[in-house]
């Protein structure tokens, strides 16, 4: 397929206290990534509001992970459950005007889970990629594109 | 002036022809929502029976949203794009006389000062082919602003249904007239004989009000006890101003595109909205939504009128139509303790 | 706003991988970004000094250093900036390394993501504000939990600098496990003669709080703000009344009801019963599920016989709520329990060494209680079935540890050396046995370890078989023990009278029950995790709560008690201010915009939302809002994410400064 | 009508109510419209039939509250789940308003028509109680009606068969339309932010642009800050100028509500709300 030369741009809100601490650890453990996920700390998945993801897209994302505490595991106490209610609704909604779940991405990554923080980004990146490129987002941020840019 | 005659089958084929050579072609829609750009002639509709689209056609003169500049920072200094020009040839079918009206008055505001290139240049590029309107409701009043269903006024070509599905065409302008003579076999040309009467279904809306006598109420009721009863039930959403042929007001804000560039963009505003008015300091003038809705009112009827010697309203009933809460301006109106 | 950029190479760990000198080159375009440079070591002095310097000589407002994780120096450039003049929240970090350099190898896509993540911090540092850290008191008054040798040594050096400690055990005595040890290596010393006087001095301690018999019910609070409801479970005994002078357990007439947890089931003990003898405190407790008057109302035998009236069947489980300033968890481990697959557990079962189905099959644990001289057999070497003295006994090592196949990755780290000491210690009591032990690798690292095992080998003539044991079965009453000897490279058959498993060292099944109370990670297997593994060992993620012993992995008797001085060096650290200075990443209400829908309240785990009534000049209230308590909040940003508004938000991760990372990314 | 009339005179005059907010005919039509009475007078022109569509609810949060006296309100059993959902999140409390429900045999989609099967408004299909409960007096008599057929529920269905690139490209279609006059945002009874997440420009989440962009993001966050709790009255597609199919994303999220947590907002004031509180036991299969 066409896809194996795409690269994909993934946007990752992860939290600080598990799953950063867990690509940390990934790092610390020199365990090997594809270049394509870019982090965005906040404290708490709690903390992620879906506009987040929205605006992931506007700039030009073709996919989105969210990665936190596991459930009971929240250094905030219960930051991850009203989160995870949250997404609950906001992926059926992404799902239902057609940014469907293989773009969109949530996984509970502790600290010590360094392994498993690489098995989901590149298993994250590898889905993406052969999704495809996000056109249908990419032609609605068109209209944004600085006018040299836009490709008559 | 002179007389053509046309038919739906021609008009069909003008819009194939119009699309080959790549016009931007604007029809209402089946659904009577709005006016769009259609690239196929199956797509035309052109319904002089049909009630006025939800939403007018002026988006395609005012954009509800357009570019002005876009600007990019580099490191210590901002350069600034301009959009794309607005170049190309435009024809809009069959506009009803409360719409394509719409246009000559908005033309006021956008140049009695600064002169807005982009509308001009849109309206410059556009033919707005006009169609007698056999069309009334309970929320018409075109015949109440100096308007009628047979009204060309913003029409470059106007079209009369005649029988057999056959239109009288009138050149009404010269952009209108060089238009019918590019595409010559779509209109032949036909004698005064030829035109055969047209007999109106529908009667014409009755006139519910005196715009002058609104104009002198209006001067001296700005503290009137009417008006907090009249906005009372207004939501304050901006469904009247957006559909409406006539308002023009505007935001201008920028955006950002990406971190380090970003565009300045004109965007529809409306009067009802709470923020219109409201400052920095959160002070707001037009505190409650009767004072907006006077505002409404008073700028169609009274503040035009002052400045432009017109009248801000073409009649067509669109933001009564639509009123999630039934509030009917003409009535409001027409109710005035004059 | 002006932007200074510095870009560490980290020596090789992150200039290997990525070009840090085109790093700096492309951040010097940024729009914001004044200054620029990039340096071998930023986090060391002269680092350090070039970013004060730029600070000062440039007048920067605001700092981004691309370097290793900001779990690692963001307090470092922190306070490196507020060295040169600004505030210190004017700093963001750019993880190069953990996030970059150390898990990409191509150095142009490498780079690449550097000048992005390095984008992404210059972005949000554009939002950040000034800020002051909040301060809060400090309750100078620890909690120990668990009151095994860790627990014991972290409760006497807190309370022996003079700060109050609650100490927490859920057994009715501490000592732990170290008191059913027998002797202790390398040095042979008895273990209960060393740890005795130091449960005494717990006891008898005035700054000690003992609650036995007891369990953490709820953690509420933060660092230096803890409530703590402990649930004290009802002994059956009064304990103001009781004067342990053993009476009732004597006198209780069900002699052998239940296994006698303390010598791990090799003898009985009565429903009424004291641990054993050294039991600190020295109070009996009802073990209601096997009392009979628990089953028929009946007997009351030891009601009956007690003099001061202190047996109280009636007596319920009560709570007690303590204000701790500092946490420190010493939970210790279990033996893993070879015969069954534990619950909810990555373990499997371990099923062929026949342990549960032979007799004398027993674990470590167990033989520790047959050699002590206070054991079930006063400390003769005699196996379970039939009190003979073994011959031949086979000691295994690695029973599940280092075994992934059942669940087990890690080593258990204490087996080598305590199945030399078993060995030893059969090897010195019993003289013509034969003691043989089969191993994967002997890992005898520490001070006299490696000498003690050579001398198993060499002076008491252990013989160590390198391999594993494949089968165990009985036959003719011996137990045949069939392995390999990989280094002779032949199939090895013992017939034994007794087998000892070194079975792997597992956390306390209720440690992950515990951690969540607390906030505190923990792996798959239970142990609780350390903030960060070299540098931060007995720290958690959750502020002033710190770990001691085999709660957070398999370690002896001395690594144990060193980790639970140091956790105690820990919570003195925190107790030498009175007041604490605290993150100020904390929510901040509009109260303009706030429309009163209180789901903010709703999502808040600290109640650190309150109402707030507006009133107009006339004093009326015109509306509702939601206010913060800066001393609860504790800055996860829940509250911010859910106000449908963006009434509230979270100073320091400001909707604003995320909007400007995410828009970073194009 | 004249009970209506009545009750609502009786709570004017008694001062117990200080307006009543009801439905007036609109003159020379039988369609009526939203009507705030304020003296006996005016409360002699309340109506309530088969052409009173609106939510009223919507006003309670929009109107200025007066210094003494109830807000009345003359509310449908679907009219009062929006009161009630109120009173869940805070924005009124039981004694400020004076609920009058009035029973009801289902209301008319397009007022110019009579009421019939085929003429029956979207939320009278979904309607399980059409006698409101829990209000301070009722009036009139709820016949039974024959329910028509479910054009939301279907219209769902068929988009959820479609690929993702198909229902993109559906939205995408629909969302162009979108003027952004927030005319949906203003009939909702329950958007009633001082300030919505739209206009706030620092920073603009939501582009205040009718860019389909911006119409995306401003039409996702809408259907989802009414996540679990959308009440299903659907004047916000009513509202809607450009016809946008609003309700099936509302749809969409009570159907979730209601397979994830047997959840229908507004229908308990007691009950707390599905956002602001969790399970355990909330659905984790999609998180790896």
């Amino acid at each position: 397929m066409a896809n194996e030369n795409f690269e994909p741009k993934i946007t990752c809100f992860v939290c600080n206290w598990c799953t950063y601490t867990g690509a940390d650890l990934a790092g610390t453990s020199r365990l090997k990534q594809q270049p394509n996920a870019r982090l965005i700390r906040v404290p708490c998945t709690g903390r992620i509001d879906p506009v987040f993801l929205i605006k992931a897209f506007e700039t030009g994302a073709d996919g989105v992970l969210v990665s936190g505490c596991h459930p009971a595991d929240c250094h905030y106490n219960t930051g991850n459950y009203h989160a995870r209610r949250r997404w609950i609704f906001f992926r059926e909604l992404l799902n239902t005007v057609g940014i469907p779940e293989s773009r969109v991405h949530f996984s509970w990554v502790s600290a010590s889970e360094g392994k498993k923080w690489v098995d989901v980004v590149n298993g994250v990146i590898d889905k993406v990629r052969q999704e495809g490129p996000f056109e249908g987002y990419k032609k609605i941020n068109n209209e944004f594109a600085l006018p040299e840019e836009v490709e008559v | 002036m002179n007389y053509y005659i046309t038919t739906d089958e021609k008009l069909r084929e003008l819009v194939r022809t119009l699309a080959e050579q790549k016009w931007n072609i604007i029809s209402a829609d089946k659904q009577g929502t709005r006016f769009m750009y259609i690239n196929d002639g199956k797509d035309l509709t052109v319904d002089a029976k049909a009630r006025p689209t939800k939403v007018s056609a002026k988006q395609f003169v005012f954009p509800k949203s357009e570019p002005l500049f876009f600007f990019k920072k580099e490191h210590d200094d901002l350069k600034l794009i301009d959009p794309q020009a607005v170049q190309q040839k435009t024809v809009l079918f069959g506009a009803k006389p409360c719409d394509a009206a719409g246009l000559p008055i908005m033309e006021k505001l956008f140049n009695w000062d600064y002169k807005d290139e982009f509308f001009n240049k849109r309206v410059e590029n556009t033919v707005v082919i006009g169609m007698a309107c056999d069309y009334t409701d309970e929320y018409c009043f075109c015949t109440s602003v100096g308007l009628a269903p047979d009204s060309e006024k913003g029409s470059d070509v106007f079209l009369v249904p005649g029988a057999d599905n056959h239109y009288v065409v009138k050149e009404v302008t010269p952009k209108g007239a060089a238009f019918i003579a590019e595409f010559k076999a779509i209109f032949s040309e036909a004698a005064q004989g030829d035109i055969k009467a047209v007999s109106r279904t529908q009667p014409a809306p009755e006139k519910k009000f005196n715009v002058d006598e609104v104009k002198n109420w209006l001067d001296g009721h700005f503290e009137s006890e009417y008006w907090s009863k009249a906005g009372e039930t207004c939501l304050g959403c901006a469904q009247c101003a957006f559909v409406c042929p006539v308002c023009h007001c505007f935001d201008i804000v920028d955006e950002n595109c990406a971190a380090d560039c970003g565009r300045r963009v004109k965007n529809w505003d409306a009067c009802q909205f709470g923020l219109f008015t409201k400052h920095a300091s959160g002070h707001n003038p037009r505190e409650t939504q009767p004072d907006r809705y006077r505002q409404r009112v008073s700028h169609k009827f009274k503040y035009y009128q002052d400045k432009f010697g017109e009248t801000l309203c073409t009649g067509c009933g669109r933001c009564s139509r639509n009123c999630a809460v039934g509030i009917d301006i003409a009535e409001i109106v027409a109710n005035i303790p004059m | 706003m002006k932007i200074g950029v510095f870009i560490c190479y980290c020596g090789e760990n992150i200039g290997r991988t990525v070009d840090c000198a085109a790093v700096a080159q492309a951040a010097a375009k940024f729009p914001g970004v004044i200054h620029s440079e990039d340096y071998k070591y930023m986090c060391s002095d002269p680092g350090q000094n070039l970013i004060k310097q730029a600070i000062r000589e440039k007048q920067l407002d605001a700092i981004v250093v691309g370097s290793c994780s900001p779990h690692m120096h963001e307090k470092t450039f922190r306070k490196a900036a507020a060295g040169a003049g600004i505030n210190p929240y004017m700093v963001e970090i750019a993880n190069l390394r953990e996030h970059c350099s150390w898990i990409h190898d191509d150095i142009p896509s490498a780079t690449k993501k550097a000048i992005e993540l390095t984008r992404i911090a210059v972005e949000k540092v554009k939002y950040n504000e000034p800020l002051i850290p909040i301060r809060v008191p400090v309750t100078k008054r620890a909690l120990v939990i668990g009151g095994g040798i860790s627990g014991i040594q972290a409760a006497l050096d807190i309370a022996n600098a003079g700060f109050e400690v609650v100490l927490v055990e859920k057994e009715p005595s501490i000592g732990g496990h170290m008191s059913q040890l027998s002797e202790t290596f390398p040095t042979l010393d008895c273990s209960q003669c060393i740890l005795t006087p130091r449960m005494v001095e717990v006891y008898q301690h005035p700054k000690i709080k003992l609650l036995t018999y007891s369990e953490v019910e709820n953690v509420e609070g933060f660092i230096g703000n803890f409530k703590v409801t402990i649930r004290k479970k009802a002994r059956g005994v009064k304990e103001d009344l009781c004067t342990g002078c053993g009476l009732c357990v004597q006198k209780c007439p069900i002699r052998k009801v239940a296994k006698n947890e303390f010598e791990e089931g090799l003898a009985n003990r009565p429903a009424m019963y004291v641990p054993f003898p050294q039991a600190v405190p020295n109070l009996p407790v009802i073990d209601r599920s096997v009392c009979t008057y628990y089953k028929s109302g009946k007997c009351q035998m030891c009601k009956k016989v007690c003099g001061r009236d202190a047996v109280d069947f009636e007596q319920q489980d009560s709570f007690v709520t303590e204000d701790i300033g500092s946490i420190i968890v010493a939970t210790g481990y279990k033996l893993y329990t070879i015969d069954k697959k534990p619950e909810n557990s990555p373990i499997q079962g371990y099923g062929e060494y026949g342990y549960g189905k032979y007799t004398d099959v027993i674990n470590g644990l167990q033989f520790e209680r047959i050699a002590s001289a206070s054991g079930p057999t006063s400390g003769e070497i005699l196996r379970p079935s039939d009190s003979k003295v073994p011959k031949k006994v086979v000691f295994i090592q690695c029973v599940g540890s280092r075994d992934e196949a059942k669940g087990f990755t890690y080593c258990s780290k204490i087996c080598c050396m305590y199945t030399a000491k078993h060995a030893m210690l059969y090897k010195h009591k019993v003289h013509d046995g034969e003691a043989y032990v089969f191993y994967m690798d002997i890992r005898a690292g520490g001070k006299m370890y490696e000498e003690f095992v050579r001398r198993a080998i060499e002076e008491d003539d252990v013989k160590y078989i390198r391999g594993r044991v494949s089968k165990i079965y009985e036959e003719d009453g011996k137990y045949i023990v069939k392995g390999e000897d990989t280094i002779a490279g032949m199939q090895v058959i013992i017939d034994a009278d007794m087998v000892v498993l070194a079975t792997a060292m597992v956390a306390q099944p209720e440690a992950p029950k515990l951690a969540q109370l607390l906030g505190v990670p923990y792996d798959k297997y239970g142990f609780l995790a350390e903030v960060h593994p070299k540098l931060r060992p007995v720290e958690t993620s959750s502020g002033g709560i710190f770990l001691a012993g085999a709660c957070h992995s398999p370690r002896d008797i001395p690594e144990s008690v060193a980790m639970a001085s140091a956790a105690a060096a820990k919570a003195l650290v925190l107790f030498g201010s009175d007041m604490l200075e605290r993150e100020p990443v904390i929510a901040k209400v509009n109260a303009g915009t706030c429309a009163g829908c209180f789901y903010c309240q709703k999502v808040c785990a600290y109640n650190a939302i309150e109402q707030k009534e507006i009133k107009n000049r006339a004093g009326e209230v015109i509306k509702v809002v939601a206010y913060v308590n800066e001393g609860l909040c504790q800055g996860c940003g829940t509250c911010n994410a859910t106000c449908p508004s963006k009434s509230v938000e979270l100073v320091g991760f400001k909707d604003e400064q995320i909007f400007n990372e995410i828009c970073a990314l194009y | 009508m004249e009970a209506l009339q009545k009750i609502a005179k009786e709570a004017l005059a008694s001062k117990e109510a200080a307006f009543i907010i009801g439905y007036a005919r609109v003159p020379g039509s039988q369609k009526t419209r939203p009507f705030i009475a304020r003296d006996e007078a005016e409360a002699g022109q309340l109506v309530f039939d088969e052409y009173c569509q609106n939510n009223l609810a919507v006003y309670l949060t929009r109107i200025a509250r007066p210094k003494e006296g109830k807000m009345g309100i003359v509310a449908k059993s679907c009219d009062v789940r929006a009161i009630v959902a109120l009173l869940q999140e805070n924005q009124i409390k039981r004694n400020e308003v004076y609920i009058i429900g009035v029973n009801c045999s289902g209301v008319v989609e397009d007022p110019a028509q009579p009421l019939s099967k085929e003429n029956l408004a979207g939320k009278c299909n979904m309607c399980q109680a059409p006698q409101p409960a829990g209000t301070d007096t009722v009036v009139g008599e709820a016949k039974p009606y024959e329910r028509a057929d479910d054009k939301v529920g279907k219209l769902l269905a068929q988009l959820d068969s479609l690929s993702p690139q198909e229902r993109f490209a559906f939205w995408e279609a629909e969302f162009e339309k979108c003027v952004k006059c927030y005319a949906c945002r203003q009939a909702c009874p329950l958007c009633y932010c001082e300030q919505c997440i739209a206009d706030k420009s620092q920073p603009r989440w939501i582009e205040s642009s009718a860019s389909v962009r911006g119409n995306f993001a401003w039409n996702m966050i809408r259907a989802f800050h009414l996540a679990g709790r959308c009440i299903g009255c659907g004047e916000c597609s009513r509202a809607c100028p450009a016809d946008i199919p609003l309700m099936l994303l509302n749809r969409k999220m009570g159907m979730i509500a209601m397979k994830e947590f047997n959840y229908r907002h507004g229908s308990n004031m007691d009950d707390p709300t599905l956002v602001g509180s969790y399970n355990n036991s909330d659905r984790n299969d999609f998180i790896m």
